[in-house]
């Protein structure tokens, strides 16, 4: 299973990786069991001559018991996954930790703008940078992307850093990352925006710290 | 006397066939036009299907296909099979066909009303077909058609063929909240003497659940559609933003009905399993009061699970937990109805005629749905697998479980009854095989594709580096898909065969309890020659108060046993 | 025979709650109906509180001509039910008084608020004029639709009672005035949502 | 059904509906804040749809099914209303 997900590149993806596990385990147990008590039964109880089915109704309390028990342990179940469900989501969606980068990434068919404040920091000034399709970021630094759309909806998807986030036109969204691991990563569209979908990509950039500032040093050469 | 030959000699072809009052004969309308559509949609998903595995390559028996025409494609397979096949045979077939003989009535409460919603849905259904000829071609903008890329023609280049969209749903709703309303009246008011709501087969349950599940939600949808119809039409700006409207507005109302619309089309395909596993196990089903309480939960738990759909569309985050946790509870309900089918099989005298074969297999294809519900349910799994083929996977083992495996069941079941003759058992076995390897052979591979991120919608995944080393999968999946279609030639044999060369059929060639089963094969117009009188519940099977192993409803002079 | 048949099933009626089933179907219809309206309604509640500048779009809105339709839908469900009243206790010309009192008040309604929309349209306040507009006139049309329904019902109504038709079968009376009433009860929202508020 | 049912005054409940209309929108053209005549306006509102649904529609003398059929859908789109609250309004 851990070679089908794409390789976790982010500080949040592996609490969700650690969820999505802990569902498979749970969901595989149930599934083999269920399935192994069914086929157990079919085989038991085939029809055989002579042999007449037990009439039981499973209306009382202490019959469907049999039933309530297993019910009430898939609730007990559902709690523990909310608990940690609910855990992952805050710290993930739920609070916006004080970022180093930010980018302003906007959708349209069929292209992501990412723009750079610059140096200033500032978006709207002379020193912004505009690429298309192009994101750069730091290793180990807190990206802030703040999510535009100027047509229909986009789905900003960086699979090997975890996170998904849809673009709305009429709004502005916030997201962050952490990228872990220098590399080069696309940035798919996820959700349908018109005959372009397929093939609507970006790249993500991930340098290591020194090789980002000599980036920056190369966009920006008066700073 | 057949009901064939009454109706030929006394009403004519017209009256007896095409503007039927009729609920049987309304009932296989829906069927026909439900199989027809299953066809066509099959169809877009071997197209659909051949592009992902050899993108850009000429599809046998079509020629090239192009983005725009796969998003075509991706739109119209959905919109058909969920409310075009799904739609007409679970409610539309088998309602129709069974409320009335299972509470033991002559007709529906409302017999003009049913043909208006036939006729409603036939034409429906028709401008559903012209909207693939206009200019432009049909609908591209996915079959839950989210603004602004469904608002406005030029962001996906198509104009009539979205109007016409939207046109065809208004009219299918509107034939289904007529059927619905005749479901509702005639199980409430029109059930046979001692056939208390108690007594009634839980596919009736179902049903009515079902009715009940879909007139509640769809009138927002229906608000919904007409503010999309006047912002294509009009030029009015509800969904757009440069207009003061907001996209996410139609994402609540479509979700809102969306999802109760899942378990609208899932419960009849559960009770049609539930009504087949207590016939073939010899055993009254277990806990009929508790999945009757679980089935009523789970509708009320629909109404509040929608927005899991919309985890990360912008929502707000505050609102992403609650319906996280509602979701993941939804399977409580379900679990325990799973968990009753299989103790019905406990100590019961199981054979394995093709019916059962297919309850057996909705049971375990419905099984891996449900469980991998709960990654989608997870808000923070569903960042990652949302809108990736697990999604797509996960609503196929789940509504493909009812819509093909568990309506086959009832298909086979039911044959006798609808037709009066059998269905064959070899071709009939042959065909379950089939269907139910390649079925998973398809649908384990897109759960693979979906963990490697595979994104939904996409024409064509050689565009994306990270999910080239997946394309064997995706050339799997499409064999194994054409395979899953060529699976079906034994039962389109086996249907017309049987219809008219089958082995004829008796009252009740499955021994079952069930009032349907004390009418005539095929029920005559009226259904009954005398009103069956109710004296216990429909699940009585190997009572040890008679020597047979099963026990009819309408019986008389037997003490009454269970509910 | 098979005519006969045929009448039989036709004939056969069963009320296992005591409930007429023809009220029965009404009232499951007009439950759809409910959330249809209600959702509309919360759709506009929720775009007025979160939009800017409805209010001053709002005020151009006639509050006498509104106000003087929603007294004629009103006296109009006061007709229908004295049309119901009159069926029940077994007095056919009060029924088609009382009918076509109703039919008319409806076609009054329309046309009143035809002239309140051509005015409107004629001042430049189109469905596109702005967010306001648009929902102003979805909700208004929709509604209107319904009463266009409900009067084509009355009015067949009432020719089957001026044809003596309608001996027998008086509770569709009833179940007209039902449906007639949901119809005011949404203007009764509809009318302070619209013009008076906010 | 042979149950005699008893008429409610009709004319006395169309008058209290023309009243609260009236009230209504004179209470609109108060010099009273927004928010508490927005409230007045539309108690006024319910106060009349509850009149209508009563005693025209008569709920009153109905049995509990079609009690629920009235009241049902009402929890159900206010549920849509609730979630729509912080997407929508406060946007």
């Amino acid at each position: 299973m851990s070679s089908w997900l794409p390789e976790s590149v982010s500080t949040y993806g592996g609490d969700i990786d650690a969820i999505f596990y802990l569902i498979y385990y749970v969901t595989g147990a149930w599934f083999v069991l269920t399935l192994g008590v069914t086929i157990l039964f079919l085989i038991r109880y085939r029809r055989r001559e002579g042999r007449r089915a037990t009439y039981v109704h499973g209306n009382t309390l202490a019959q469907s018991a049999w039933i309530l028990v297993p019910g009430l342990i898939v609730l007990l179940m559902d709690f523990w996954i909310d608990f940690r469900s609910a855990e992952v989501w805050a710290k993930v969606m739920g609070r916006m930790p004080s970022s180093d980068l930010r980018v302003q990434v906007t959708a349209k068919q069929f292209n992501w703008e990412m723009v750079y404040p610059g140096p200033d920091g500032q978006f709207g000034t002379a020193d912004d940078l505009q690429l298309e399709n192009e994101l750069h970021v730091p290793a180990g630094k807190v990206v802030r992307v703040t999510l535009k759309s100027k047509d229909v909806i986009h789905s900003f998807f960086l699979p090997h850093v975890r996170l998904k986030q849809d673009a709305v036109p009429g709004r502005e969204i916030e997201a962050w990352f952490e990228a872990t691991k220098p590399g080069r990563y696309e940035i798919p569209c996820a959700e349908l925006c018109g005959f372009g979908h397929s093939g609507m990509k970006g790249w993500l950039t991930v340098h290591p710290p020194d090789e980002y500032q000599k980036w920056v040093k190369q966009r920006w050469p008066s700073s | 006397m057949s009901a064939r030959v009454e109706v030929e000699e006394h009403m004519g072809f017209w009256r007896g066939y095409v503007f039927s009052t009729d609920h049987k004969t309304i009932a296989k309308q829906y069927l026909a036009i439900g199989l027809f559509w299953a066809i066509v949609g099959g169809l877009l998903a071997y197209l659909m299907r051949w592009q992902l595995a050899y993108p850009d390559t000429e599809v046998p028996g079509w020629g090239f296909i192009g983005a725009d025409f796969y998003t075509m494609l991706v739109t119209m397979h959905g919109t058909i099979m969920v409310f075009f096949v799904a739609m007409p045979i679970l409610l539309g077939a088998f309602g129709n066909f069974l409320i009335p003989l299972m509470v033991g009535a002559r007709d529906m409460a409302f017999p003009r009303l049913n043909m208006l919603s036939v006729w409603t849905f036939a034409l429906s259904s028709l401008v559903l077909l012209i909207s693939f000829f206009v200019p432009g071609g049909a609908a591209a903008a996915g079959w839950t058609g989210y603004p602004p890329l469904s608002a406005k023609p030029i962001y996906t280049g198509v104009d009539w063929g979205l109007n016409l969209w939207i046109l065809a749903l208004a009219l299918e709703f509107a034939s289904f909240l007529m059927g619905g309303v005749n479901f509702l009246t005639t199980t409430v008011n029109l059930r046979a003497p001692g056939l208390s709501m108690l007594r009634l087969p839980l596919l009736v349950w179902m049903q009515i659940t079902a009715a009940v599940l879909f007139m509640l939600s769809v009138g927002p949808l229906i608000a919904g559609a007409v503010m999309l119809l006047m912002d294509r039409v009009v030029g009015t700006s509800f969904y757009l933003p440069e207009g003061g409207g907001d996209p996410l507005l139609w994402q609540h109302l479509f979700w809102f009905f969306g999802h109760p619309e899942v378990y609208v089309i899932l419960l009849p395909g559960l009770g049609i399993m539930l009504e087949i596993l207590p016939v073939f196990s010899r055993k009254p089903i277990f806990g009929y009061r508790p999945i009757i309480y679980s089935t009523i939960a789970a509708g009320i738990l629909s109404f509040v699970v929608w927005a899991h759909h919309q985890f990360i569309s912008g929502l707000d985050p505050r609102l992403a937990m609650p319906f996280s946790i509602t979701t993941i509870f939804i399977s409580v309900p379900f679990a325990l109805m799973v968990f009753a089918m299989i103790a019905t099989l406990w100590r019961g005298s199981i054979s394995f005629p093709t019916p059962m074969l297919f309850a057996l297999g909705t049971l375990a294809v419905f099984l891996v749905g449900g469980l991998t519900g709960v990654f989608n349910g997870s808000a923070p799994v569903d960042i990652y697998i949302h809108d990736t083929y697990f999604v797509v996977a996960h609503f196929h083992y789940t509504l493909f479980s009812v819509t093909f495996f568990a309506a086959f069941a009832g298909i086979y079941f039911w044959f006798p009854k609808m037709f009066g003759r059998m269905m064959n058992e070899t071709l009939g076995k042959l065909h379950f095989w089939l269907t139910f390897l390649f079925f998973n052979a398809v649908f384990v591979a897109m759960f693979l594709l979906g963990l490697g991120g595979m994104m939904r919608r996409i024409a064509n995944p050689m565009q994306y580096d990270f999910l080239q080393p997946l394309q064997p999968m995706n050339v799997f999946a499409t064999i194994a898909s054409i395979l899953l279609l060529l699976g079906q030639i034994p039962f389109v044999i086996n249907f017309f065969w049987s219809l008219v060369a089958g082995e004829v059929a008796e009252r009740n060639p499955w021994q079952a309890n069930t009032l349907e089963w004390s009418a005539p094969s095929p029920p005559p117009h009226g259904n009954f020659e005398i009103v069956p009188v109710v004296y216990r519940g429909p699940y009585e099977y190997s009572h040890p108060s008679v020597p047979e192993d099963w026990l009819p409803q309408d019986r008389p002079a037997v003490p009454t046993a269970g509910v | 025979m098979a005519e006969a048949h045929v009448m039989a099933v036709g004939v056969e009626t069963r009320s296992v709650t005591g409930i007429p089933t023809g009220k029965l179907g009404v009232w499951w219809f007009l439950a759809s109906e409910i959330v249809l309206f209600g959702g509309l309604i919360g759709v506009y509640i929720m775009s007025r509180l979160g939009g800017a500048g409805w209010s001053e779009m709002a005020a151009h809105l006639s509050v006498p001509i509104g106000t003087l339709n929603t007294f004629v839908l009103l006296t109009s469900s006061l007709t229908m039910v004295l049309a119901f009243a009159a069926a029940e206790k077994g007095n056919p010309k009060g029924v088609r008084t009382w009918l076509l009192l109703t039919v008319l008040l409806g076609l009054a309604f329309l046309i009143i608020k035809g002239f309140e929309w051509s005015s409107e349209i004629g001042a430049g306040f189109t469905p596109t004029a702005g967010a306001f507009w648009s929902f102003y006139y979805t909700m208004t049309g929709l509604h209107a639709l319904h009463v266009l329904g409900g009067v084509v019902v009355n009015f067949i109504l009432f020719l089957a009672a001026l044809l003596g038709l309608l001996r027998g079968s008086e509770h569709r009376v009833e179940l007209a005035g039902l449906y007639w009433h949901f119809v005011d009860i949404v203007w009764i929202f509809l009318f302070p949502l619209l013009y008076l508020s906010w | 059904m042979a149950r005699e049912r008893v008429h409610p005054n009709y004319v006395a409940v169309w008058l209290w509906l023309v009243g609260l209309l009236i009230a209504s929108v004179v209470i609109s053209y108060l010099p009273i804040s927004r928010g508490v005549a927005v409230f007045l306006i539309f108690v006024a509102a319910f106060v009349k749809a509850v009149l209508v649904a009563l005693n025209y529609m008569h709920l009153r003398f109905e049995r509990p099914l079609i009690y629920a059929m009235a009241v049902i859908p009402l929890a159900i789109f206010f549920v849509l209303w609730i979630v729509l609250y912080p997407d929508i309004a406060l946007r």
